[in-house]
């Protein structure tokens, strides 16, 4: 497990091997606002490699909090290590809209099957390598489009909102009513 | 013993006096239970049928009696109507040799013993047979669980009933009873109390009460072997485990506690205060153990009782033969 | 089948059943689940409706006699897409709805909620709020716990506790409801504050309910932990260490009897937990046994809290002065709060376009971690061991499936 | 040799156990038998049961509830309708679905004039649906006919404690039945 040590040499070292794994756009916004100590974006393909690095630091996933935006789909990895307090939100942007593939990260975090087949029920977002990928909350058989699709015209910007910013929230995207029509 | 017109109406009264016993004890039984449960756990129990709820387990048996007979599909049908039958009509042969009172003795046999313990294995053929008919994999399971427990636990339960009847020398109930004295120290409770404790464990075991109560575990098997059955055929096995545990506990008052003797006046009344007594025993422990596991119940029968009765009975032996 | 025929079976027909599968019609879940069988191996459906798994979840096992091969966990039978509902109320008009995720735990899912929208928009919690909120949320800990014992002790087939720990949980739901105004799905937060002050009653209330549980916990060690059957049926069964916790993200009571200090209070203290003197209980062993130790220390634990509590209330006003009203739109932003509930770390993650209505809620739910974890824990196991596995993690369905 | 005696001493703690229920088994019940007995009133007093309309403080006859709507939007369950009166700011029509009602306490905290609160009927019993949407105009008349004058609160507290009082004492009465508590009948 990770040695207790200085936060400072601490965060150093993880943002090291974040950006080893090929994140971008590395933030750390204030815990006291946000609740994440260090945000990220991922590229999908080196999320698994990331995680099972983070496994051996004594990290834990969270959960798994996906989101759709004009960009595509959101996926946020929520990390903790429960020794400091440290929180990390990795994401991962999944472009295709049509066919949205992330690879999954089963391998490293086993709890993220579940995880990963609730956002596959609620998006269609597809885990590649989960073994187990059928509906878990939702009825197999349930008609029409995964339910928290939005409608195109209630999509939010991502950069408009901010959040992969500094936290600083533009104004963009008032007066849309998320999600009351949502397809 | 020659076989007379009389002699079969004897018996005849004494079959329809102990199913009148059978079920006057299930009806009692059941609110005795249900009071108990509801006492130990600080509430009270039955209360709005009749004064103080005793009308209950009348009105609970009307209710079973008038209920749907639900038969799943692909159940074997003669097997599953079989085998509540079986595990109620058995018993009834179990009472005729035991004696109630000193003259109350519907069959007065000189192998009583061997009678009811020959008979008390058809119970858990009935078990099986219901688990198995039912096509339910939990009857199964609690079938499964039924056989082997009773096999097991039914070994202490005749060695540690041996020991007894060595120190008697007879397979005679009621001569059993005779070689007792009518004080409490003068009970084969105090000469064998390994003997005791052994039957006292089987017993819980044989009857599949709670903390042994394995092929029906509820949070387990939902209801073992009676999983599917409903109306009067849950209600003739419902029967048949509290006539066995009454006969259980006659056998107990019988070999153990002085049987119809006490200290003033015999009479079956003793044989009655004293039998109740286990049951309510049987009853205490239900509502305060968690159950045990399989694994432990075979355990704790072929790891601790079967050694200790074998030891037990060792014992007996010698003792008899430096003492007479 | 309608039986209204007699129709007399080959008696081993239900072998070959087993030998030849695809004879059973089973559903999607158990065709899926059936692929992975060996042949001759009994597919049990443990639920939904079944009396140990605690409302409606739904397990496959794939039995080797009484052994457990393979199980898994079958969602989704109370699922209610609170998430979605997230998404088309107010966040004023929603927070009732986190009363209703977990019902044993109501109020660290609304702290977790109201603390996730106060992080976004900024808002200040006065101090007696904090402190309503720090008394509220231990009482409703120690409610779930006892809870949780009953149905624990209840499922290893002691049916008798869980009716003495409704005593004291009565008890509690007397004093929860004269701030909350219910006894079971409490709403009782408000952004910025809690719904109602406490009065005088509440507080003698809980000067009197500390001693009493302390008195009860005796009785409850001497009944249940000690019994000598009660503890050959948990030590040893269903192990979970760190690394498996860590794997499957287990958390709460499950990943401190592992060994490992985890406590959001602790961690990222919020309201005011660093008052407060309390220890975080770790298990002495990471199994069924230990699990339950940790949960009944933590019962003691949360006792002392509300001990110094009741020793120092602060004044000032429950709620802050212009607090939000239903028609309140939150800022544009996301916010992740975690709270330390009965069974976990609950969180709240929201994610908002500063319109009407939250652009997408996200709530994790402890039970869903833990419970994934279950069939790696019960493979290989007893049944019965299986069932104890299963209380042992302290599910709330409600609550899994959301 | 020590499993066994860590058994030996387990029979032991079977008695322990044994011993717990016993005691039990013969120290009082805790149940409060509801239609004999009632919990004590400081229970029931807090309690939020279903809404009902204040009383005006002017004409305690009439509701001080002005028709703004304001409840109606707030309710997440869509439970409440008012239907604004032709003379003045009196609504003609004020009910209330219980059936889909969370209890949340939106209604009563946006009201702008406190015309609303929650009704401590911890006894009410409906038979079907429809019994259970609620005409509270209705139901404040019927209180207004029970008692016309407006108690003042403090008055209506002390009140409930001396009864509260009474019925502790009935309860203390051993297994005599207490006398039915003071407790509004639900509206029919």
């Amino acid at each position: 497990m990770s040695e207790k040590g200085d936060p400072k040499a601490r965060e150093a070292r993880i943002r090291e091997a974040l950006l080893g794994f090929g994140a971008e756009r590395l933030t750390s916004p204030d815990p006291k606002k946000s609740g994440v100590a260090l945000s990220a974006v991922m590229p999908g393909e080196r999320m698994l490699e990331a995680s099972e690095w983070l496994l051996k630091e004594g990290y834990t996933l969270l959960d798994l909090s996906t989101c759709e935006f004009q960009e595509g789909f959101l996926v946020s990895y929520h990390l903790d290590s429960f020794t400091e307090p440290f929180r990390l939100a990795l994401r991962v942007l999944v472009k295709d809209k049509e066919k949205p593939v992330t690879p999954s990260i089963h391998p490293a975090f086993q709890g993220a099957e579940w995880h990963e087949r609730e956002s596959f029920d609620f998006f269609g977002v597809v885990f590649e390598g989960n073994p187990n990928l059928v509906p878990l909350l939702l009825p197999h058989d349930l008609p029409g489009p995964p339910p928290l699709r939005k409608d195109p015209k209630a999509l939010a910007s991502l950069d408009a909102l901010g959040i992969l910013g500094d936290g600083a929230a533009k104004e963009g995207g008032k007066g849309k009513e998320g999600g009351e029509n949502g397809v | 013993m020659e076989l007379s017109l009389l002699y079969f109406v004897k018996i005849l009264v004494a079959v329809l006096a102990i199913i009148a016993l059978m079920v006057g004890n299930a009806i009692v039984m059941v609110y005795v239970e249900r009071k108990a449960a509801g006492f130990i756990q600080r509430r009270p129990g039955p209360y709005e049928v009749g004064p103080w709820g005793t009308l209950q387990a009348i009105v609970d048996s009307m209710k079973l009696l008038a209920k749907q007979i639900f038969v799943p599909a692909n159940a074997d049908y003669i097997l599953f109507f079989l085998a509540p039958i079986l595990a109620f009509f058995p018993v009834l042969l179990l009472f005729l040799p035991i004696p109630f009172g000193p003259y109350l003795t519907s069959w007065e046999t000189p192998d009583g013993i061997i009678l009811i313990l020959a008979f008390a294995g058809f119970g858990v053929l009935s078990n099986l047979l219901g688990g198995w008919a039912s096509n339910n994999k939990y009857g199964v399971l609690g079938a499964a669980r039924a056989v082997s427990q009773s096999i097991a636990y039914e070994i202490p339960l005749i060695l540690a009933l041996l020991a007894v009847i060595y120190q008697a020398g007879t397979l005679n109930l009621s001569e059993i009873v005779e070689a007792q004295g009518s004080w409490p120290w003068q009970w084969n409770l105090v000469c064998q109390p390994l003997a005791f404790f052994i039957y006292l464990v089987s017993l819980v075991a044989e009857t599949n009460r709670a903390p042994f109560d394995l092929p029906e575990a509820e949070s387990e098997l939902t209801a073992g072997f009676h999983t599917e059955y409903s109306g009067m055929g849950f209600a003739l096995f419902f029967l048949a485990e509290y006539a066995n545990m009454l006969l259980v506990s006659f056998v107990c008052a019988t070999f153990f506690l002085g049987g119809y003797k006490g200290p003033i006046l015999d009479g079956f009344w003793w044989t009655f205060i004293k039998a109740y007594l286990v049951m309510f025993f049987i009853v205490w422990i239900r509502w305060t153990f968690p159950r045990v596991r399989f694994d432990q119940l075979l355990n704790i029968n072929w790891k601790w009782l079967l050694p200790l009765s074998l030891l037990n009975l060792w014992v007996t032996a010698i003792v008899i033969k430096v003492i007479g | 089948m309608a039986s209204s025929n007699f129709n007399f079976i080959n008696p081993f027909t239900f072998l070959n059943v087993q030998d030849s599968p695809g004879t059973y019609v089973g559903d999607f879940y158990t065709d899926n689940f059936e692929k992975g069988a060996r042949a001759g191996n009994v597919i049990l459906n443990l639920g939904p409706q079944h009396p140990s798994t605690h409302g409606v979840l739904r397990v496959l096992v794939e039995l080797f006699g009484e052994y457990v091969l393979r199980s898994e966990p079958v969602l989704g039978y109370l699922h209610r897409m609170q998430e979605k509902m997230g998404e088309v109320k107010t966040p004023y008009q929603y927070l009732p709805n986190m009363g209703r995720v977990d019902y044993l735990n109501p109020i660290a899912w609304n702290w977790a909620f109201a603390g996730a929208v106060e992080r976004l928009a900024g808002l200040e919690v006065p101090e007696k709020a904090e402190w309503l909120r720090v008394v509220s949320a231990e009482l409703n800990r120690i409610s779930s716990h006892l809870l949780w014992w009953g149905a624990f002790v209840m499922d290893l087939g002691g049916v008798t506790p869980i009716l003495y720990a409704f005593e004291e949980r009565e008890k509690i739901n007397d004093i929860l409801q004269i701030v909350t105004g219910s006894r079971l799905t409490y709403n009782y937060f408000r952004f910025g504050g809690v719904g109602q002050d406490a009065d005088g009653r509440f507080v003698d209330l809980i000067k009197d309910f500390v001693p009493y549980m302390r008195e009860r916990l005796k009785m409850y060690k001497a009944l249940v932990t000690e019994n000598i059957i009660f503890r050959r049926r948990l030590e040893g069964i269903g192990p979970m260490g760190e690394d498996i916790c860590r794997r499957y993200g287990a958390t709460g009571p499950i990943m401190r009897a592992a060994g490992v200090m985890c406590d959001t209070r602790r961690l990222y203290p919020y309201g005011i937990y660093d008052r407060f003197d309390y220890d975080i209980p770790t298990g002495p062993t990471d199994d069924c046994m230990g699990r339950y130790l940790v949960r009944l220390e933590e019962i003691k634990e949360s006792l002392r809290i509300l001990e110094q509590a009741v020793r120092d209330i602060p004044g000032g006003p429950h709620i802050v002065a212009k607090a939000p009203k239903p028609a309140y739109k939150l800022p544009a932003g996301e916010s992740y709060f975690t709270v330390e509930g009965a069974r976990g770390q609950v969180a709240c993650h929201i994610i908002s376009d500063g319109g009407k209505t939250p652009y997408r809620i996200k709530l994790r739910a402890p039970g869903f971690s833990n419970l994934s974890l279950f069939a790696e824990a019960a493979k290989g196991t007893l049944l019965a061991d299986a069932i104890a596995i299963l209380g042992s993690l302290d599910l709330v369905i409600p609550e899994v499936d959301r | 040799m020590r499993a066994i005696w860590d058994n030996i001493k387990g029979l032991y703690s079977l008695l322990v156990g044994m011993k717990i229920t016993i005691v039990f088994l013969f120290s009082p019940r805790k149940t409060v038998h509801y239609p004999r007995k009632v919990v004590e009133r400081e229970n029931v007093e807090n309690y939020r049961g279903p809404l009902e309309l204040t009383r005006g403080k002017k004409d305690p006859a009439k509701t001080p509830c002005i028709s703004c709507q304001l409840c109606v939007k707030a309710c997440p369950g869509n439970c409440i309708t008012v239907v604004k009166g032709k003379e003045g700011k009196a609504p003609s029509l004020w009910t209330y679905d219980f059936s889909y009602c969370c209890l949340c306490g939106a209604c009563v905290e946006t009201c702008p004039t406190g015309a609303l609160a929650f009704s401590h009927r911890v006894y009410m019993v409906a038979k079907s649906r429809e019994e259970l949407l609620l005409d509270l105009l209705a139901d404040l008349d019927d209180r207004v006919k029970k008692s016309p004058q407006l108690e003042a609160k403090t008055d209506a507290k002390s009140d409930a404690k001396s009864e509260a009082k009474t019925d502790s004492k009935a309860d203390a009465k051993a297994g005599a039945p207490a006398k039915k508590d003071g407790e509004e009948p639900s509206p029919a």
